[in-house]
Parts: structure tokens; C-alpha cells; sequence
């Protein structure tokens, strides 16, 4: 048991974790107002994604230019039960239909479409938060591997799905909400998501969730799977003739993407109260790729500090100097490309971490005497 | 819906639509035609081609701004100037940037692509504290404005046959510098087989600039060429990445004559459906042909099949 | 500075002419003078906890300065900063200066809710003038009602919304489509009309209104096609071979950003000669602002339905496009959503006056019947369902840039967010 | 036509593969017997590689039929001609850089090939065991925590070679496993290669003729995409069409 822990996390990894479990559950609440731990809640939603762009891109290769897909198809589905249950017939008396959205109402639907209705049911609807972005997934997946799309190719499509899945929602304005998305939510199971309380809630399960998706991603990484990745990004072929379907580890791995994007996404809606297609297209799918390159492209942890570490960037400078913030955007853009390639905890494992392990291994020499040998 | 027209007129209205197929090629080849010299000769991926066009069409405006406080006599005639500016400025960017930011990361196409994303970024927020945010209003010599009527039924823009002309001519520069110059057997040398073309004394480095130079100014003309039919604003040239980037990839990166083919079956396709579907829906379906043409086919239209 | 205060002495000279000139006699404008901070005690005026001390009151301004937006509503911004120094220099509200603090809303709507969150409730703005398209709108909507804030919306808008939370200085769809299609039909004899658009619901509920109103109520006309655009298209050759092919009377046209320039351009390039007047050209979608992208030389002869020009002939309008230019510079061109953005401070102004606090459900209460007799575009009114009675105007498209008002409702048009018959 | 012959470990008969017209290996036929170290020399453009790369599904047939074991690969994908018992090296040494000798090893050990299996693989007594047993064959087994960038080329190149080891696979195809190496690597490669050949059938692409004679049962020549002769290294060395085309340069 305790050989096969190691395995899955070195010491090291479990110093992280808990590093991380301290900021989320114990710094960031105690420091800040409810407002502001929303609101970091929300950037916590983006980590979902970048995390699975770790995994995607960094272990894998595979750059995903289209993740606002999968992260707008999983706040989609959630949007959807809560719209449907905020949508009651006496919440909606005025409309010349009621008991549907309004958005359905001011576009003359009567009736609420087939495909709605499933989503009346919250185990449905969550089941549905991964199944879809993974369906999608597995589909552009299958089409792309099979054929051995990669590299800028994969990149290019993936954003051209960005474009399409922006202007059909926008365009279904009847079914979808069209560019205002679906708004006004307010209530999960009669239990009211708009209260301090109910975010002060929320934001604690989207930290748990988190750290499933971290446990899950960290998994897949210290597994053969993960070795594998990286074996195929750097020799793709060898792989193929050590006797690996590349193109099945491939789908794999975007898949798992997908569906840790769908449950950020799933939990954006939740936190912010609405889910809208300025989420789904080609400017914030790059604006994800840009907080897991920040964060360290090889670093699961590394990729929560980037989205934390960007978005609320983007928020303070935004707030002081609205003009300056796309250049000091663009500027982090370049500057992590040209000089952290490897972001974050790339500057952590060169230059920090060294300096701790010093320290710490002082101390731990002695616990390590008394701890029974692993291995 | 052609039961209450006689035939002259729906002919006259074909051939109008024919037309139009045919000026969004044109459109098309102007948009794409930079970026595949970039993108299929050197493999780098330039997210920023539509803030290099935008700079063209800034210089456009304020070349017709200096004709029209300066010389108006000659205003007619300034497109023509604007155009080589337009090439010269956005050129020279492209000169700066292949120095600063390229040529560390030839090896790295995937990044190139976030940095010259981060560069599209910088160029908006400078266009928009220069020129401010909102779009620019570029006056067109009236010899440009307006349509030849062909007969009694059919018009023509004269600003379609402008852009077309245009897109002929550069198509054709393009082709020549690619396959008659010294700078074009470089360039397809170099991309044939790095190591050698060095070793037989081609500065590898000087043209690899002078590639992403020519590729940048050939966004900046077909930027230039766009205040005619389009806006002139500090984001506008995001309106194109997404087409810009289909043409290329559809036409297979490595040819011209692909990215040509590319742009003509896309702009066909478009402007067909355009005319039976209703707007949004026509979009929609030619994005998600190409897309699945390019998911049989990922290797493009033109691509050659290759020894590996 | 000393041009800042210059031109707003003009302006209360101009404000003087026009009471002397007999004018309706406002609160907002004659109170100040004798409005002291000391006879509203703080404590007596703001029972809520709101952002006013003993001398200042703060509320938030919340546009996009960054981003694909950024370009239309840098125009309110600057029509709001115009107001509130306007206001200041008067003697403020209730004895107040009004400070504000400015928030982009960066053209991305969870920003437009985070921002507007963060007003309300770390800033406790009195209350806030933002928010331009209606997905920001929708976005801080359920904001504004679950902290009680008071948002004063500038923009024309597709109605199907009256939020006791929101004061829309705007006018909703029939108010601005109705009157026009009236006088297009009457006037020009129009039968036949093209709707076309950008793919979202402004422009998509406006047509709508509009196809009920041309085959319910015009006399013989009819729509002969609807169309729709992804945001950001620039080719409509193929559409306006459609539309030669349809023959309409009149293109009735509702396309938005940077569509708009290449619509305009292609059109015109295409032939079809706008002051030629077949067929028409009827938009709501483009004001003064919008032109200066397109070029006047291209949309010459086009008209436009709106509830405010620039060319507006009164005293109210020529002191307001003055100081709006001493303020922003000479080049600078007002639309209507830019007038309507004015009107938000002064309308809070006036409503404050009336309930003698700043408390936002007193405010609400004092709201329904404001007038403005000073406002730009005339007179307006506020109605019961939070929108303003304002008149709907008919403007010809000029070479220079401007509008050439041909057309006004002899009354003010009744706002009616939610129309019967229309849906 | 491909009839299953036990006398034959690999049937090539009439494969045929063109680039855009060009046909690389043309109408080419050859057989490999059990426990037979084939060696193919040519001269360059002769179409050697694209034989292997034809063999092991790394590039699509035109034509033709590859028969391993009653089994027709040309149909096959590149993973599942490995799980039927074809091992592959390519000419330039490609390991995994980023990972160890040991995590490079370990990936090509023939458990948890599937995505579940990959998952849930465990790096249990008897992989280590048979990890180190490799290692030591390729002379690697002080290496095992290095990671594979810092190896020199001749490690890499026995660092693949121990790779297709732990696959054991029935026929072993090798593209020129000792280019670029040092004499005394050729050397210690050569003795390696007479070890691992004992049990299974080699194909082997070389230009060092020396080597070759070492290592070969029989030889083929191509040239121009076939066969130019065929037969013990003397016979070939004694063809007078080889020695015009090749050996006479």
C-alpha cells in the first residue's frame, strides 16, 4: 500500500497539495470578503481547464485551442436545470407561455423543446455536465487521432470549433439564450445560490471538486498512461512500434480534458449565476491555454497558481488601469513563451525549490531515520 | 422563390451572385496569401496576420489623410501609394518581430502561436490608444466608388474588380518571387532541408526574416485593400483569423496553389449557400464542411504525398 | 480645467435662456441654489448605508473601455462624466458633490457581474449609469435586484424587460420602430420591405415588431425577406443580390459594429445609390458615432429612427453639444445612445430631489413621473414601467456625417416594454 | 496467394508501394525463414528503409501482400503488427529523452497496453526483474535512473535495442544499428546482435560491409525498388549486376 502512495506522490507532491489545500480552504476564506472569494471562486473554475490542458499540452502535446468548448458545454448543461427551475409557471405568469424560460417566450417557442427536457432532472443535468463535453470530445478526438491530425493542425480545427459552436449558440437564440446566455438563475433544489451564505458554500465544493480533478489528473500522470504521453510527444512513432494505439491514449487524454473543463464549467454557472457563449469562443479558450502556460505547462498544481495568478492580475490591473491591462496581457503571452517556458513552477522547481530542499532536508534526515523504509 | 422573375433577370442576378463568389475569393487569396508564405514555407503560425493588416489599413487612412490636407489634386491617385506604404510598414514590423520573437522559436510552432497571439493583443491596445477605439472612416477616391453597369441588368462594383485585379496581381508576384527569384529557391531550400541549405551558403537566417517580412506585407496591402469593403478598427483583424487560417490549412500548408484552390472552393461554397440559406446558418455549414473535408483529408487539398 | 468650468458657465447661461424663455419649471433646475448639504443630515438621507458623506455622494459608472465594445460606449462614459460635472458645478445633489468610480466592464459579461457586484457592494454606490449591450444588461440584472442597487441603462434596446432596479433612458423597440415604419409607408408610399440584421436578439425582436407592424397595421405592405449575420461579418454581396432579386421598397436594416461599415460600404459599392431612394435605406442601428466609421459618402441618403440627432434644433441641445465638445474635444460627434446616457445623472438627480434621499427605494418611489425639461432631445418623461416618454425622429443621412431631422412625432411616444399584439 | 507457409517466418510477395507515381519499391518478393539474421544492403534511394516501413505499417502498401505468420499485415494498424511479434528500430536512435532508462525500458514491456491497462499498470517484482536482465544485456544496467538525453549515441542506440528486447518479438528489424557509433561500440553492438539474433529472425538494413558479413545468413540487394540479387553474402559479393551497381563504386 504504502509502495503504490509513493508511487502516486512523491513527498514533494504532497507538500504541494497540501500548500495548495491550505491557500484555498484556509488562506484565501480567511482573508477575504465573501465578494472576493467569489470572485476567486470563479478563477478557480479556469483551473478546472488548466489542469486538463496539463495534461493535453503539456504531457501530451496536444494544444487545444477549443477548451471553451467543453468548458461552455458543461456550464451549458448546468444553466439549463437551473434555468428550467427558476423557470416555474408562477415565476413566469407574464409570459404568453409560462413555465418555460423567457428567453423561449420572447422568441415565440410554445413549448419547451424535447432536449430540454431531461435537463429537468439535477442527476441528469450532472451526469450530462461530463458526458457532453466528453461525447464532443470523444468525437473530435476519434475524427482527429485516427488520422493523426496534430500539432498546429489540431490547433487551428479545434479553434474553428470555437467559432462554429459560438455562432450556433448565438444564432439559436430560441433554444440557447442567443448572445445573452441564459441568465437569472437562482435557485438548486429550492436552495437559493444567489445568498453570501450559498457562495461562501459553493465555493468550498468547487474546492473539493478541484482537488478531485487534481487527484484525478495527478493519477493519470504518475500512471504508465502519464509516461506514455510524454513518451509520444517526444517520439510519437516509438511509441507506435513499442505496440501502443497512440491515437486511443490520445482520445484519452483529451477526453479527460474535456470533462475536467465541462465540471469547471459546471461550476462557473453555479458560482456566477449565468452561462453565456463570450465563454465558449476563440478569445477565452486562448485566454485558458495562456493560465496553464503561466502556471507551468508541466505542472498540475502550477496550473491553479496560473489561473489564480492571471485572473486576478487581470482584475486588479483592470480595475486601476483598464488600458494597460491588454498589453500587460500580451506581454505575459510573450513573456512566458520566450522566457518561462515552463512558467511558475518552472521558476519554482529551478530556483526555489533547490533552495527549500536544502533547508528541508536537514530537518527531514531525522524522520526519514525513523520512518520504516518504503522500498 | 424564382417563379415571379423572367429569365433575363435571374440571369442577371447569377451572374451578379457569380461575382460576388468571385470577390470573396479575391478577398479570401488577400487574406491568405501572407499567411501561407509564413505559415507553409517557414511552419510558423501567426496569430497576429490580422493586426499586420489592420496596420495596413491604419496607413491607408492616414496616407488618404495627408493626401486630402496636402495634396488633393493627386487624391485620386493616393491608393496606390498607400498600398506600397502599407506593404513597407507592415513589412518592416514583420522584420522586427521575426528578429525579436521568431527566430527563437522555429522549433516551437505551438508557441509561436500563443506569442504572436500575445503580439495581436499588444498591436490592438496600441492601435486603440493611437487612432482610439473606434473605427476609423477611410475616404475612397471616387473613381472607386460605385458599380460599371456591364447591362441594362448586371452591375459590377468597381472596388470587387479593384480587389480582384489586386488579387491577381499579387498572386502572381507571389508566384514569381516563390519560383523565378534567387530569395525563392532559398526559401524552398531552406524548407526543404535546413542543415543543407546552410551548408551550401544560403543565410538561412536573413532569409528566413526576409520571408516573414514579405509575408507580413502582404497582409499589410490586402489590409490596405480592405478599408475599401470593410472597417478600419483596432480589433477588426480578428473579424479574419478564423477564415484566414481555414483557407491556409484547407489548401494544405505547403502550397500556393492549394491555398488558391482553398480559397476559391470556400468562397464558392459560402457565397452559394449565402444566397439559399439564410446568413448565420451559411456560415455555420461552410465552417463545419471544411472542418469535416479537413478531418477525412488533414493534410489538405493540395498536400503532396511524401516519402517519409 | 479652466475650459471645463468655462463651458459649463456657458451651459447655465444657455440653462438661463431657457427658463427665461418660459420652460417648465424642474426641480433639477432651479433647486440647487437653494439646496444645502446641512439641511439634509446624512443620517436622515441615506438609511441604507450607501456611499454619501456629509459632502459627497459616489456612484459607479460601469462600461467596457477595453475590448470589441469599448468603441460603442466610450460615447455614455464621456456624456456621464459631462453630467456629473455638470451637476457638481450646480452644487450637486442634496448639497453633495457626486465622485464616482469608473469600472470596465471589459466587453465580457461575467466582468459586467463581477464589477457591478463589486460597486454595489464593496463601493455601496448610490447608484450606477452603465452597461451598453443587453447581455451586460442580463448579466448585472439579477446583481442590481439581489442587492437592491439602482442601474440607470442608456442604450435602445429590445424591451421584454422592466426591472424595478433599472431606469432605461433608452427607448424600447416600438418606441423607436413604429413611428418610422409609419412614416416610411405614409410618406415614401413603401409596400415592400427587406429586414436584415446581426445574429442576436436586439436586432432579431426589433424585426420582429417590425414584420407584425408591416403586415397587421401598414396597408397592403409586406415583408419579402429576413435575413441574419454572425457578428463581425464583413461579405454581403450575396445578400444584396437577394435583395436586388426581391426588389424591395425599403432595406430595413439593423446591423451593428464592425458589420455596419462593410454592410454600408458594399452596399454602396454595389450601386445602389442610397439618395436615389430606391430602394430606401431605413436603419436603426447606426447613429453619428457609427458613421464616422462608415464614411458619410457612403451612407449619404439613408435614413435613420432614433429618438435624438445631433443636428436637433432647441437651446437645450445646442448647450449640451457645446459643452460635450469643450469637454471631449472639437471632433467629437454625439448619438443618440450618447444622449440618453446624459440624461441618467440628471434623471437620478431629479429623483433624488424629489424624495429627499438617497435611499434607493425612495428614489424608486420618486421616479415615475420625472421630467426633464432640460434634456437635449426635448422633453422626456419617466413612465410607470421605468422607461422614458420620449418623441421618435426620422433623420436623412448627410454627406458630412450628420443627420438632417425630416420627421418627428407631434407627441411623446408612450414606452411599452412589453407589446401587446407585437409578440 | 498468401497461403501460409511454416517453412517462412515473413512472406513479402509483389509489394508495391508509389509516391505520386514514383514507385519506391517495386513488385519486390522475399522470404525470411525462422531464425534467419537477413541483412538488405543497397545503395541509397534503393528503397530499404521504406521496406521496413512497409513491413511494419509505418507507410501504406500500393500493392502487394506482407504475410508474418499467416497473418496479413498490410491491413494491419502499427500497434497491433507489434502485438502480432514485429519489433522495429529506427536508423536514428529514438528513445524517450525526458524519461529514464528505466521508465524507457519499462514503457516497452508488453503488459498494460490499452488505455485501461496503462491506467492501472503496477510496477510489480517481475517487470523490475526483467528490466534489469535487459539492462545488463545492453550495457545499460548502471544506467537505469539516468535519463535517456544524457546517454551517448551508442547508448541510445542499445538503449532501443534493449527496448525491442523486452518486447521479444518474433522477427526483429533493424535500420542500420551501427551508424554513427565508435569502433569499439560497432564492436560490443556487433557481439550483442550475434547474442540476440540466436533465437528469433532479423532483418538488418547496413552499409557496413564488414558487419554485415559478421551477422548475416543471407543477403539482399535492392536496387531501383527490387530485388538486383539474392543469396549468401559470397554468392552476392561474386554477382557481377551487384558489384556494377554497388560494391564497384
Amino acid at each position: 500500500m504504502k509502495r503504490s502512495f509513493s508511487s502516486f506522490m512523491t513527498r514533494q507532491d504532497m507538500v504541494g497539495f497540501a500548500i495548495l489545500a491550505v491557500v484555498i480552504f484556509v488562506l484565501l476564506p480567511i482573508s477575504l470578503d465573501t465578494f472576493r472569494l467569489n470572485l476567486f471562486g470563479k478563477y478557480l473554475t479556469y483551473a478546472f481547464v488548466a489542469i486538463g490542458l496539463v495534461l493535453c499540452w503539456g504531457a501530451g502535446g496536444i494544444l487545444s485551442l477549443g477548451q471553451g468548448v467543453f468548458f461552455g458545454l458543461g456550464g451549458y448543461c448546468m444553466a439549463m436545470f437551473l434555468k428550467l427551475e427558476a423557470s416555474t409557471p408562477e415565476n413566469t405568469s407574464i409570459q404568453s407561455t409560462p413555465g418555460i424560460p423567457d428567453f423561449m417566450d420572447w422568441n415565440q417557442l410554445t413549448a419547451l423543446p424535447a432536449w430540454w427536457e431531461p435537463f429537468h432532472s439535477l442527476a441528469f443535468a450532472l451526469f450530462a455536465v461530463v458526458a457532453v463535453p466528453v461525447f464532443f470530445a470523444f468525437i473530435i478526438g476519434v475524427a482527429m487521432f485516427r488520422r493523426r491530425v496534430g500539432g498546429v493542425y489540431f490547433a487551428i480545427i479545434t479553434q474553428a470549433f470555437a467559432a462554429i459552436l459560438t455562432i450556433l449558440i448565438i444564432g439559436q437564440q430560441g433554444y440557447t439564450g442567443g448572445v445573452n446566455g441564459i441568465t437569472d438563475l437562482r435557485t438548486l433544489k429550492g436552495w437559493d445560490i444567489r445568498t453570501d451564505e450559498a457562495k461562501e458554500i459553493l465555493y468550498y465544493v468547487n474546492g473539493v471538486m478541484l482537488f478531485v480533478v487534481l487527484f484525478a489528473a495527478q493519477f493519470i500522470r504518475k500512471s504508465k498512461l502519464g509516461r506514455l504521453l510524454i513518451a509520444m510527444r517526444d517520439q510519437e512513432d516509438r511509441v507506435r512500434f513499442s505496440g501502443y494505439d497512440v491515437a486511443a491514449f490520445k482520445i484519452f487524454v483529451f477526453c479527460a480534458g474535456a470533462a475536467f473543463a465541462g465540471i469547471g464549467g459546471a461550476m462557473f454557472t453555479l458560482q456566477v449565476g449565468f452561462m453565456s457563449p463570450t465563454l465558449v469562443g476563440i478569445v477565452p479558450s486562448i485566454e485558458m491555454v495562456i493560465f496553464c502556460a503561466v502556471g507551468g505547462r508541466i505542472s498540475i498544481l502550477g496550473a491553479v497558481y496560473g489561473a489564480l495568478l492571471v485572473n486576478w492580475a487581470k482584475t486588479t490591473f483592470s480595475e486601476s488601469f483598464p488600458e494597460l491591462w491588454l498589453l500587460g496581457l500580451g506581454a505575459l503571452f510573450i513573456a512566458v513563451v520566450m522566457v518561462f517556458p515552463n512558467g511558475l513552477a518552472g521558476v519554482y522547481s529551478e530556483h526555489v525549490a533547490p533552495r527549500i530542499n536544502r533547508l528541508f532536508n536537514k530537518s527531514a534526515a531525522d524522520m526519514a531515520g525513523a520512518k520504516t523504509p518504503a522500498e | 422563390m424564382f417563379s415571379d422573375y423572367s429569365m433575363g433577370e435571374l440571369g442577371a442576378i447569377f451572374a451578379m451572385q457569380g461575382f460576388a463568389g468571385l470577390i470573396l475569393f479575391s478577398v479570401f487569396v488577400l487574406m491568405a496569401l501572407g499567411l501561407a508564405i509564413i505559415f507553409g514555407q517557414m511552419g510558423v503560425i501567426n496569430m497576429a496576420h490580422g493586426e499586420f493588416m489592420i496596420l495596413g489599413a491604419y496607413v491607408t487612412y492616414l496616407t488618404s489623410n495627408f493626401f486630402s490636407a496636402y495634396i488633393p489634386a493627386l487624391f485620386g491617385m493616393y491608393f496606390f501609394v498607400a498600398m506600397a506604404l502599407a506593404f513597407l510598414a507592415s513589412g518592416a514590423l514583420g522584420l522586427f518581430v521575426e528578429w525579436a520573437m521568431i527566430r527563437h522559436l522555429y522549433k516551437r510552432p505551438l508557441d509561436t502561436l500563443l506569442a504572436t497571439w500575445g503580439l495581436s493583443l499588444i498591436l490592438q491596445q496600441i492601435y486603440r490608444s493611437v487612432f482610439g477605439a473606434r473605427e476609423v472612416g477611410v475616404t475612397i477616391p471616387d473613381w472607386m466608388i460605385g458599380s460599371l453597369p456591364v447591362t441594362d441588368m448586371i452591375e459590377v462594383p468597381i472596388n470587387g474588380i479593384f480587389v480582384m485585379v489586386l488579387a491577381v496581381g499579387i498572386s502572381m508576384a507571389v508566384y514569381y518571387m516563390m519560383f523565378r527569384s534567387v530569395w525563392g529557391r532559398q526559401v524552398r531550400a531552406i524548407n526543404q532541408n535546413r542543415v543543407m541549405a546552410g551548408a551550401v551558403g544560403i543565410n538561412t537566417e536573413w532569409t528566413d526574416r526576409l520571408t516573414f517580412g514579405i509575408g507580413c506585407g502582404v497582409a499589410g496591402v490586402a489590409g490596405s485593400a480592405f478599408t475599401m469593403i470593410g472597417s478600419t478598427g483596432p480589433t477588426a483583424g480578428q473579424l479574419y483569423i478564423v477564415d484566414t487560417f481555414l483557407v491556409v490549412v484547407f489548401g494544405g500548408a505547403a502550397s500556393l496553389l492549394g491555398t488558391i484552390a482553398s480559397a476559391f472552393s470556400i468562397s464558392q461554397a459560402q457565397s452559394i449557400m449565402e444566397f439559399f440559406l439564410s446568413g448565420s446558418m451559411a456560415k455555420v455549414l461552410t465552417l463545419l464542411t471544411v472542418v469535416g473535408i479537413l478531418m477525412l483529408r488533414p493534410q489538405g487539398l493540395f498536400a503532396l504525398k511524401l516519402r517519409k | 480645467m479652466s475650459d471645463k468650468s468655462k463651458s459649463i458657465t456657458n451651459t447655465q447661461v444657455s440653462r438661463r435662456a431657457v427658463l427665461a424663455g418660459g420652460a417648465a419649471l424642474t426641480a433639477s433646475l432651479f433647486a440647487p441654489k437653494h439646496l444645502r448639504a446641512a439641511d439634509f443630515p446624512t443620517e436622515a438621507v441615506n438609511t441604507t448605508g450607501l456611499a454619501v458623506t456629509d459632502d459627497t455622494v459616489t456612484i459607479g459608472i460601469l462600461h467596457s473601455v477595453t475590448g470589441t465594445m469599448a468603441i460603442s460606449e466610450t460615447g455614455s462614459v464621456q456624456a456621464e462624466k459631462l453630467a456629473i460635472e455638470q451637476i457638481n458645478a450646480q452644487g450637486g445633489i442634496l448639497g453633495r458633490k457626486i465622485e464616482y468610480i469608473q469600472e470596465d466592464g471589459a466587453s465580457d459579461w461575467p466582468t459586467f457581474a463581477e464589477k457591478a457586484k463589486k460597486l454595489l457592494v464593496n463601493d455601496k454606490v448610490a447608484s450606477v449609469m452603465g452597461c451598453w449591450t443587453s447581455a451586460s444588461r442580463k448579466a448585472v440584472l439579477p446583481v442590481f435586484e439581489q442587492y437592491n442597487g439602482f442601474l440607470y441603462y442608456p442604450t435602445f434596446y429590445e424591451g421584454l424587460e422592466e426591472s424595478p432596479n433599472v431606469i432605461y433612458t433608452g427607448q424600447e423597440a416600438t418606441q423607436q420602430i413604429i413611428a418610422g415604419l409609419d412614416w416610411v409607408a405614409k410618406e415614401k408610399g413603401a409596400k415592400s420591405f427587406y429586414l436584415l440584421g446581426s445574429d442576436y436578439i436586439w436586432p432579431r425582436t426589433s424585426n420582429k415588431i417590425a414584420r407584425k407592424h408591416i403586415e397587421n397595421f401598414l396597408d397592403g405592405a409586406k415583408v419579402v425577406g429576413e435575413e441574419y449575420y454572425p457578428l463581425g461579418h464583413t461579405q454581403f454581396n450575396s445578400v444584396i443580390n437577394k435583395i436586388r432579386l426581391k426588389k424591395p421598397d425599403v432595406i430595413y436594416a439593423i446591423v451593428v459594429g464592425g458589420s455596419n461599415v462593410a454592410f454600408y460600404k458594399q452596399l454602396k459599392a454595389a450601386g445602389i445609390d442610397m439618395t436615389k431612394e430606391s430602394p430606401i435605406v431605413l436603419t436603426i442601428s447606426v447613429t453619428e458615432d457609427e458613421i464616422r466609421g462608415i464614411g458619410g459618402e457612403n451612407i449619404e441618403g439613408a435614413y435613420a429612427c432614433m429618438k435624438y440627432f445631433q443636428s436637433l434644433e432647441n437651446e437645450n441641445n445646442a448647450a449640451f453639444v457645446s459643452a460635450f465638445k469643450e469637454m471631449w474635444g472639437d471632433d467629437m460627434v454625439i448619438g443618440d445612445v450618447t444622449q440618453a446616457a446624459y440624461l441618467g445623472p440628471w434623471l437620478w438627480k431629479a429623483a433624488v430631489e424629489k424624495a429627499g434621499s438617497f435611499d434607493v427605494d425612495k428614489v424608486r418611489a420618486a421616479t415615475p413621473g420625472i421630467e426633464l425639461t432640460s434634456a437635449p432631445e426635448g422633453y422626456v418623461k419617466v413612465h410607470e414601467n421605468h422607461h422614458l416618454w420620449s418623441k421618435t425622429r426620422v433623420g436623412k443621412a448627410k454627406l458630412d456625417g450628420q443627420y438632417e431631422v425630416v420627421f418627428e412625432t407631434a407627441d411623446l411616444v408612450e414606452p411599452d416594454p412589453f407589446p401587446e399584439g407585437y409578440q | 496467394m498468401s497461403t501460409s507457409n511454416p517453412n517462412f517466418v515473413l512472406m513479402v510477395e509483389g509489394l508495391t508501394v508509389s509516391f505520386d507515381g514514383f514507385k519506391a519499391v517495386n513488385d519486390l518478393s522475399f522470404y525470411v525463414e525462422p531464425n534467419e539474421c537477413r541483412v538488405i544492403i543497397g545503395p541509397n534511394g534503393a528503397g530499404k528503409t521504406t521496406v521496413l516501413d512497409l513491413i511494419c505499417g509505418r507507410t501504406k502498401a500500393t500493392s502487394g501482400s506482407v504475410n508474418f505468420k499467416g497473418q496479413e499485415l498490410l491491413n494491419m494498424r502499427e500497434d497491433q503488427i507489434v502485438h502480432a511479434g514485429v519489433g522495429r528500430k529506427f536508423q536514428t536512435p529514438s528513445v524517450y529523452e525526458d524519461l529514464t532508462v528505466f521508465e524507457n525500458l519499462e514503457l516497452s514491456y508488453p503488459k498494460g497496453h490499452g488505455v485501461f491497462g496503462a491506467l492501472t499498470f503496477r510496477r510489480d517484482d517481475q517487470v523490475k526483474a526483467r528490466i534489469k536482465e535487459i539492462a545488463e544485456t545492453i550495457f545499460l544496467d548502471d544506467q537505469l535512473d539516468e535519463k535517456a538525453a544524457y546517454l551517448s549515441h551508442g547508448q541510445k542506440q542499445w538503449l532501443e535495442i534493449g527496448m525491442l528486447l523486452i518486447q521479444d518479438p518474433e522477427l526483429l528489424m533493424l535500420d542500420e544499428p551501427v551508424a554513427g557509433m565508435s569502433v569499439a561500440e560497432r564492436k560490443k553492438t556487433a557481439e550483442l546482435l550475434n547474442r540476440i539474433i540466436q533465437d528469433r529472425s532479423v532483418i538488418v538494413i547496413e552499409h557496413d560491409m564488414g558487419f554485415v558479413e559478421d551477422i548475416a545468413t543471407r543477403v539482399t540487394v535492392l536496387h531501383q525498388g527490387k530485388t538486383l540479387s539474392e543469396g549468401s553474402m559470397e554468392r552476392v559479393q561474386n554477382d557481377p549486376k551487384v558489384i556494377e551497381v554497388y560494391l564497384g563504386h
